[in-house]
């Protein structure tokens, strides 16, 4: 059913209970054209756009636990495009230009608040690499503002401008980045592709890949063999191992990523700030939570939960930044399991088995991602090419030499 | 593992104490073998769930590569070794 | 011109000419000599056996086959090159006097003091006396060494030092100490 | 006054009064209190408005579970915010403010969202505020963000301080009630080192509540005797107002210790909070039940609390929160609370007993209602009368406060939070953390055994479970002989059919039964998304009080076991942790440690103006009087350096020894240039890269004998550097006979750069340094005047002639005093980094400002120093990837400013002049830049599309950013002296 207020109208008089599910619950078909592993963000995306924009419409996604249960519900729900390399500015502005018209593509309220992103810099240094981010992002036709200590301090006057140990010398602001709220990203996706007829598939987990001759004709779950034409992997975290079983071995690591959030506090952050003398990000939810983090635990992992010791960090950096930050309280922290690639960014490809697809190595930044990655990745699917804005994100790139580095640390996963 | 790591030359040491580089399993190939030995050796990961072996370096104690063998799901620890022994080098 | 080069040591202007000597205390070492040893390649043992302690120097532990060896008999300038001759092709031998900063810390609250900044446990029997490795305390790798019941040795690197004793103080400031040079 | 302290009874100290003011309002209470039962003895029900609907609300609990008693304790930069008034312990001055009202917490008018409520259910924001599109930001995001949110702050500066410790235990307990205390004393008398934490500010955990006699004694005298006893263990360390918030891998936990959160005045010289690290080799969870509420009609009225937390403040407190109480039970624990109250003189309304068939007697005098159910309450802002229902009969029963009953929860929140998954019981109705991983157990009400004697005979089994593991003696632990005691066993009831208003299931998040049932009609079922979607559980105390009813709720409606629908996921932090306490002393200045170069005494008696480079301070620029900014101090220095001398401190670079009969051939492998050949007593230019072909670090390598080689790393990435080649030598080549040792900090290191370099060096050193007797790449030992021995290099990053000399740390002062009297007759002058910066963009040297890590040799314009006929280095094999060798890839050139009035900054792109600004046409980028005095112009380095073939091109430096846009010409990077004249003299 069609949301609007005149429908929140009339169900209140009925006691709110006419309201109908958001998705069916159906049973798996004995075979699709496409099915999509994974029902996260961005295999619920890549089925709405594959239904929506590309016409395929007998698409199954198979979901091994509930719908949403892995990224898309526990990251720092920021949605930003100031990338600096070409291989990944023009892909990230179309997800943003995506992302400013989703309520209305999916009647579904995302909570979509473009409330700016501001990264702090602390030095010489940092200021000349952001200035350069800064002017990739235009050349992109991204506005971007380079701000000066004092337009900070009126902007921004509890960040720590007298005691820090790294003074903060200015930031690189986005006006048009922001916050989404996370699940329902995922909700209003998973809605609109059951509404054009995707089948949304839960509690199945993919056990095994079938192929004859070398291509893929299905998967075995646990809800039995379901046959497809085409397979397409959005499997984050698990890729790996979901890979392996069509005996794939990828650039890919899984680590785990901690995120936090404090106890609900009237409006006190506006912006989405990052710190430039570490990796701590911080913004405030509708609900009053603030929500933060900060670099991957480091180690490989498969589980979803941190360390204490990164934890600690993440609040020593915090603290530094915004002081009064102190005597605010953690309510809970949360680990996701990052697809960490060989080169911090993402591949959205062809592999070189006949009938798999693929898209992972997300890193840590894959929630803002969501809108294009799903429709660059229906495109590639449909079309068999890649969409223009996804042309860098192969697969093939690390043994062609054409690494997408953002952070110039080569091939080790977890300092990406 | 994910709070501490006991090193064979030093003891038993807080998570802090530790640089981590990744997986272990890869073997540098012979500077002539081919791009695909190369390229899976810089670039390929079989990143399985479960037992894994993963190289930490123990930078705050007595330096040394260890080879940490251990679950990378329920985050037990196997073993720790160091990364030279067996491998031909001395100390 | 005249040339007479006086050392100037890396807490000098930091600490200094306290009044009173407190329960718990930290002294810095001004002329103790130190010198890093690292075996050669397959001598760990020979090498070890050589610098088994005696009255002239102490070695300490700090990695396999790695010991930071301290003097209070030789001359910062002269002890690398007496190991040299004692230890000959069984090690590599680097003079360290200027680059580390010898520490005694001592008192009651000795262990309390550095358990708010090393993870390790300092329970007597799980660190004896005698023992040394190599720690992180707080965000700096120091090597440490308990010389008694109550008393441990912190050896940093000198851009270190003053880092590593305003930790200290702010570590033991539910405790009662006092920082000085020490005295010989 | 309905609610009031009674004449006698409880722990609290009467002879002690305690003044206390909330919302403005003075109270009084005494030394043993909480804020909670100080304002129930003060007749202050009302204490709080809920999030969403901001319907009146009371205190619920007595303990961390609270969802309603919320408040902002303390004033100025030391107010508290969502601070529980249940675990607050009250002191003299406290200053308590409710939240979430406008303009008070009796009149607030966000109430009418309560009357709007038909138009709020469970996740209706998901369905509307779509249009327009742009009022999203500018309506009713600020609308909703104003109405959420419950404490207020502005994020002042915290005054106060905070403190980490490490604590190692062979047996952590958490908890001190019977089960904990039994556990502690076994343990403690069998030798083993115990550390007990507790949560309350007094420590014996229920038994402080407890009305059964032990040993023919209170049970409190019971618990302080053991307390007691285990102060005086050697071998114990007893935490209270110690929370455990987090059970870590390895058995790490973290506890958070309140140390002075408990009165106005803070001694500044001590933390207010300890974050302790506990390292237990064991671990017992003796952390009891929490009582769950039941979900009527009208359950969130003040005045309606567990009847636990009713007994706790009558029996601990000497409180009650009313006159005449009804009682509403599913079980066996509403009798005792029935009797706790009769014994206090209290009447009962009416005890209601949701189960027909209860065997139970009521007190004498007290109305038992057999398998009766209350579906509303009555009253505003406080509870006056329930309506019970008993077989569809219903009866106002007048009360002026109501204890609820629903059943017991094990906390087993630590026990679970690393992924040991809870197991549900039938016969407790209840979910249990059997085996959760090595390392920590349950024990007593935490693990189901609710009796007493099952309490201490529970704690004192597994603790002596433990003492064996460890191979020791067990040391024997009697619990004492138990009065009365009763087994609380009850009938699940998760929701009270036919309520009349709304039944709440979480009190804080307004999540009331009908929002439940909206998300089992939506598809939202399952736990996780019914939680997502509702926000039940979401709320400050995570829902410890009423996620266990949401879930039998959702079992009910789907038809299926609470075990089917599984619990939500139990995370850190037990309860709320600040971040002042968990980021400790690292904060702020101290958030790094800061390294002081031996020279930085020297600079600064020079005057030198410091800035951060990583962790060290270096001297940026040595001002003199009458330079009116910077640039002017710079551009002397530069000029300075060209014309006559100056001296720079470059001890900061990484100094890293390398030993052994292998050394040269592994620097050779090490290095993408060749090093085996080099002659003792020479340097060289070294360039590393990783294996992927990239440019990582480059710096010197100079070989002072055979076997004894010295490299040095830029000043970035020195620690990298180090565990880069430790890794080659220990885990790719270990065969290598080499060994590695940083002596960064042993030496102070000085550039001496400029023509009249020589002879002031030679003024000050013993040695001959005649180009023929110190040539060019030169690196030897050599002993200054007073016999001083010293390390010199003659290499040049300025282009000038030039020479580091490198002296023991300590006589680094002393000895660049003296270099700068030998120079003053030859006008040698201070400088610092900036300068060096400037004159190394004019000779066209890099640095990490191009080396970014995405550049090659080739790149850099330095291909052809890569020993391609090596057999092997790292990085060789994929630097002949067909990506990084091909034709267009960016190239270092240099940029010469066209226009003398624009300047050029890093970070700017290229953009061939006239065409259209797009990432299609972006040609590249300005990496350095600065004004060139020796030029006299403003010159850059930058990296262009196929640059070496473009020199002679104009192109347009592109800045919007800045909003500057310059033409520039393409040429050599080297401005200065490219026939290396001066660099050879």
């Amino acid at each position: 059913m069609r949301y609007s207020a005149l429908s929140i109208f009339k169900q209140a008089f009925a006691g709110n209970l006419g309201w109908t599910p958001a998705w069916r619950e159906p049973a798996p078909k004995s075979h699709y054209d496409v099915i999509i592993v994974g029902g996260g963000g961005h295999g619920l995306a890549t089925a709405y756009y594959l239904a929506r924009e590309f016409g395929i419409r007998n698409i199954a996604v198979v979901e091994k636990g509930y719908l949403g249960s892995g990224n898309v519900g526990r990251n720092t729900t920021i949605v930003r495009s100031n990338y600096m390399l070409p291989g990944n500015e023009p892909f990230y502005e179309f997800s943003l230009k995506l992302w400013e018209g989703l309520e209305q593509e999916l009647n579904y309220n995302v909570m979509f608040s473009q409330r700016g992103i501001i990264n702090l810099y602390h030095n010489d240094g940092q200021r000349d690499q952001y200035i350069r981010r800064g002017n990739a992002m235009m050349m992109e036709g991204v506005g971007a503002e380079l701000l000066d200590r004092e337009s900070l301090k009126k902007m921004l006057p509890f960040l720590n401008f007298e005691h820090a140990r790294f003074p903060i010398m200015g930031g690189l602001l986005q006006k048009r980045a922001g916050t989404a709220r996370h699940d329902a990203v995922a909700w209003g996706f998973a809605r609109g592709a059951d509404r054009l007829g995707v089948d949304l598939i839960q509690n199945c987990e993919v056990t095994g890949i079938r192929r004859e001759n070398g291509a893929v004709t299905g998967v075995e779950t646990t809800r039995g063999f379901i046959g497809c034409n085409k397979l397409a992997l959005a499997a984050a975290g698990n890729t790996s191992r979901v890979g392996e079983m069509a005996g794939l071995k990828l650039p890919i690591e899984s680590h785990v990523l901690q995120a936090f959030v404090t106890e609900g506090l009237k409006p006190c952050i506006d912006h989405v700030i990052t710190y430039g003398a570490g990796h701590f990000y911080i913004s405030q939810s509708d609900k009053g939570g603030l929500v933060f983090g900060a670099e991957i635990d480091g180690y490989s992992s498969y589980a979803q939960r941190g360390n204490l010791a990164t934890a600690e960090h993440v609040m020593e950096e915090g603290v530094t930044m915004i002081p009064g930050l102190s005597r605010v309280r953690v309510l809970r922290a949360w680990g996701g399991v990052m697809d960490m690639s060989m080169d911090g960014s993402p591949i959205i490809d062809r592999t070189p088995i006949e009938n798999l697809y693929l898209n992972c190595g997300w890193c840590y930044g894959g929630f803002k991602a969501t809108p294009a990655s799903g429709f660059c990745f229906a495109h590639l699917i449909a079309k068999g090419e890649s969409h223009h804005v996804a042309r860098a994100l192969r697969l093939d790139r690390f043994e062609r030499g054409f690494p997408i580095d953002e952070a110039g640390v080569g091939t080790q996963p977890n300092l990406h | 593992m994910a709070s501490l790591i006991s090193c064979p030359h030093c003891g038993t040491r807080a998570k802090e104490e530790f640089f981590i580089r990744g997986d272990a399993t890869p073997v540098r190939p012979a500077p002539m073998a081919g791009d695909d030995m190369w390229n899976d050796y810089v670039h390929v990961r079989a990143n399985p769930r479960g037992r894994i072996r993963e190289y930490w370096q123990h930078v705050a104690g007595c330096r040394r590569w260890l080879v940490v063998e251990r679950d990378n799901f329920t985050h037990e620890v196997f073993s720790v070794s160091d990364a030279a022994a067996g491998r031909g080098g001395e100390r | 011109m005249a040339y007479d080069y006086q050392a100037v040591h890396a807490l000098d202007g930091m600490i200094g000419a306290i009044s009173e000597r407190r329960v718990n205390h930290l002294a810095a070492h001004r002329t103790t000599a130190i010198a890093m040893v690292l075996a050669a390649p397959g001598q760990t043992a020979e090498a070890a056996g050589i610098l088994v302690a005696n009255g002239e120097f102490e070695a300490r532990f700090s990695g396999p086959g790695e010991w930071l060896v301290l003097s209070e008999v030789h001359a910062p300038e002269t002890l690398a090159a007496e190991l040299g001759l004692r230890l000959g092709h069984f090690a590599f031998v680097a003079d360290q006097s200027h680059g580390r900063v010898a520490l005694t810390l001592s008192g009651p609250d000795a262990t309390r003091i550095l358990a708010n900044g090393i993870a390790v446990d300092l329970h007597p029997d799980a660190f004896p006396v005698g023992r040394a490795a190599n720690v992180l305390c707080n965000h700096l790798s120091v090597n440490l060494a308990r010389t008694g019941e109550t008393s441990f040795d912190l050896v940093v690197m000198r851009s270190f030092a003053d880092a590593l004793v305003g930790d200290l103080k702010v570590m033991a400031r539910s405790f009662d100490l006092s920082v000085d040079f020490a005295t010989r | 006054m309905t609610a009031y302290r009674l004449a006698t009874g409880g722990l609290v100290d009467r002879s002690h009064a305690v003044r206390f003011s909330f919302d403005g309002a003075a109270f009084t209470g005494h030394a043993g209190d909480t804020l909670a039962s100080a304002l129930i003895a003060n007749d202050r029900l009302l204490v709080a408005r809920s999030f969403k609907y901001h319907r009146p609300r009371g205190i619920v609990t007595a303990g961390p579970s609270e969802p309603n008693a919320l408040v902002t304790i303390g004033t100025g930069e030391r107010r508290d915010p969502n601070t529980k008034a249940t675990v607050a312990e009250l002191y003299d001055g406290l200053e308590a403010v409710s939240q979430n009202r406008w303009p008070s917490l009796a009149y607030d008018i966000g109430a009418v969202n309560d009357l709007m409520s038909r138009f709020l259910s469970a996740g209706f924001y998901y369905k509307t505020f779509m249009w327009p599109a742009a009022f999203w930001e500018k309506v009713y995001e600020p609308l909703i963000r104003r109405a959420a949110g419950l404490g207020r702050t502005s994020l002042p500066r915290d005054p106060d301080s905070y403190e980490k410790s490490w604590a190692h235990c062979d047996l952590l307990v958490v908890g001190s009630g019977p089960a904990g205390l039994a556990a502690a004393l076994t343990a403690a008398r069998s030798g083993l080192r115990v550390l007990l934490a507790e949560q309350d500010f007094v420590l014996g955990g229920a038994l402080l509540a407890e009305t059964t006699k032990l040993d023919g004694e209170a049970s409190y005298v019971f618990a302080r005797r053991a307390i007691d006893e285990l102060q005086n263990h050697a071998n114990v360390t007893l935490l209270p107002r110690t929370t455990v918030f987090g059970w870590y891998d390895d058995n790490v936990f973290g506890a958070v210790e309140r140390v002075q959160k408990h009165g106005v005045t803070i001694d500044p010289g001590k933390p207010v909070e300890r974050l302790w690290r506990i390292v237990a080799k064991h671990a017992i969870l003796a952390t009891g039940a929490e009582e769950r509420p039941l979900v009527f009609g009208g359950n969130d009225r003040p005045g309606i609390l567990t009847a636990s937390a009713v007994s706790t403040y009558a029996n601990r407190f000497g409180v009650v929160a009313g006159k005449s109480v009804a009682v509403f039970t599913n079980g066996a624990s509403g009798y005792r609370t029935a009797q706790d109250l009769v014994a206090h003189g209290i009447e009962v309304a009416a005890l209601i007993d949701s189960r027909a068939d209860a065997a139970e007697s009521a007190p004498a005098g007290v109305r038992l209602v057999r398998g009766g159910s209350v579906v509303d309450t009555k009253g505003r802002q406080r509870v006056r009368a329930v309506v019970t229902d008993r077989g569809g009969f219903e009866e106002l029963i007048a009360c002026d406060a109501v204890a609820m009953s629903g059943g017991w929860s094990p906390v087993i929140h630590l026990a679970c939070q690393r992924g040991g998954k809870p197991v549900w019981s039938e016969a407790l109705q209840a979910f249990l953390a059997l085996e959760v991983g090595a390392g920590l157990v349950t024990a007593g009400a935490a693990a189901g055994h609710y009796r007493l004697s099952e309490c201490f005979e529970d704690g004192a089994r597994k603790a002596s479970a433990i003492v064996e593991s460890l191979g020791r003696p067990v040391a024997g632990f009697e619990r004492p002989s138990i009065g009365e005691e009763i087994d609380p066993s009850f009938t699940a009831l998760w929701h009270v059919p036919g309520a009349k208003s709304k039944a709440f299931v979480d009190f804080q998040n307004d999540v009331h039964t009908k929002d439940l049932g909206l998300a089992v009609r939506e598809g939202f079922g399952h736990v996780e998304h019914a939680k997502r979607y509702t926000t039940g559980g979401m709320a400050t105390d995570q829902g410890k009080l009423g996620n266990i009813n949401a879930i039998g709720i959702l079992a009910t409606m789907r038809g299926v076991s609470p075990a089917d629908v599984g619990t939500t996921t139990f995370r850190p932090f037990y309860t709320p942790v600040s971040f002042g306490a968990l980021a400790g002393t690292s904060v702020g200045e101290h958030n790094m440690p800061t390294r002081r170069s031996p020279l930085h005494g020297w600079a600064a008696r020079n005057g030198a103006v410091f800035i951060d480079a990583g962790l060290w301070y270096r001297s940026s620029w040595f001002p003199k009087v009458g330079e009116k900014n910077w640039r002017e101090s710079v551009d002397r220095e530069v000029r300075n350096v060209r014309e006559n001398a100056g001296l720079c401190d470059v001890s900061t670079l990484g100094k890293i020894e390398v030993f052994g009969p292998d050394a040269a051939e592994f620097l050779n492998r090490l290095y993408c240039n060749p090093v085996l050949k080099l002659p003792v007593g020479k340097a060289r230019y070294g360039l590393m890269l990783r294996e992927d072909g990239m440019v990582y670090d480059d710096g010197t390598v100079s070989r002072l004998a055979e076997e004894h080689f010295l490299v040095t790393t830029t000043t970035a990435l020195a620690g990298g550097v180090l565990s880069h080649i430790e890794f080659a030598a220990q885990v790719l080549w270990p065969e290598l006979r080499v060994r590695f040792l940083s002596v960064s900090d042993q030496w102070a290191q000085m550039s001496i750069a400029g023509p009249k370099a020589r002879a002031i060096l030679q003024a000050v050193v013993e040695d001959d340094l005649s180009p023929a007797a110190f040539p060019f790449l030169a690196a030897r030992e050599v002993r200054l005047k007073g016999n001083l021995k010293a390390r010199l290099f003659r290499i040049s990053f300025s282009g000038e002639l030039a020479y580091e000399l490198a002296v023991p740390a300590g006589y680094g002062e002393a000895v660049a005093d003296a270099l700068m009297r030998a120079g003053q007759p030859h006008g040698l002058c201070a400088y610092g980094v900036e300068a060096l910066n400037v004159l190394r963009i004019e000779k066209g040297h890099v640095t990490h400002a191009e080396l970014d890590g995405r550049v090659t040799p080739d790149d850099a314009g330095l291909g052809r120093m890569m020993g391609s006929a090596k057999p092997d280095f790292i990085g060789k094999r994929l630097s002949t990837r067909f990506g990084l060798t091909a034709a267009d890839r960016a190239q270092l050139v240099g940029l010469r400013a066209l226009e003398a009035d624009k300047d050029m900054r890093a970070g700017a792109h290229l953009l061939k002049d006239g065409a259209k600004p797009s990432t299609l046409n972006d040609q590249g980028w300005v990496s350095s830049a600065c004004f060139s005095p020796t030029l006299g112009s403003h010159i850059a380095l930058g990296f262009l599309k196929s640059g070496r073939e473009r020199y002679g091109e104009k192109i347009l430096v592109w800045d919007q950013l800045r909003g500057v846009e310059a033409m520039a010409e393409v040429c050599d990077p080297v401005f200065v002296d490219p026939e290396n004249r001066k660099l050879m003299a």
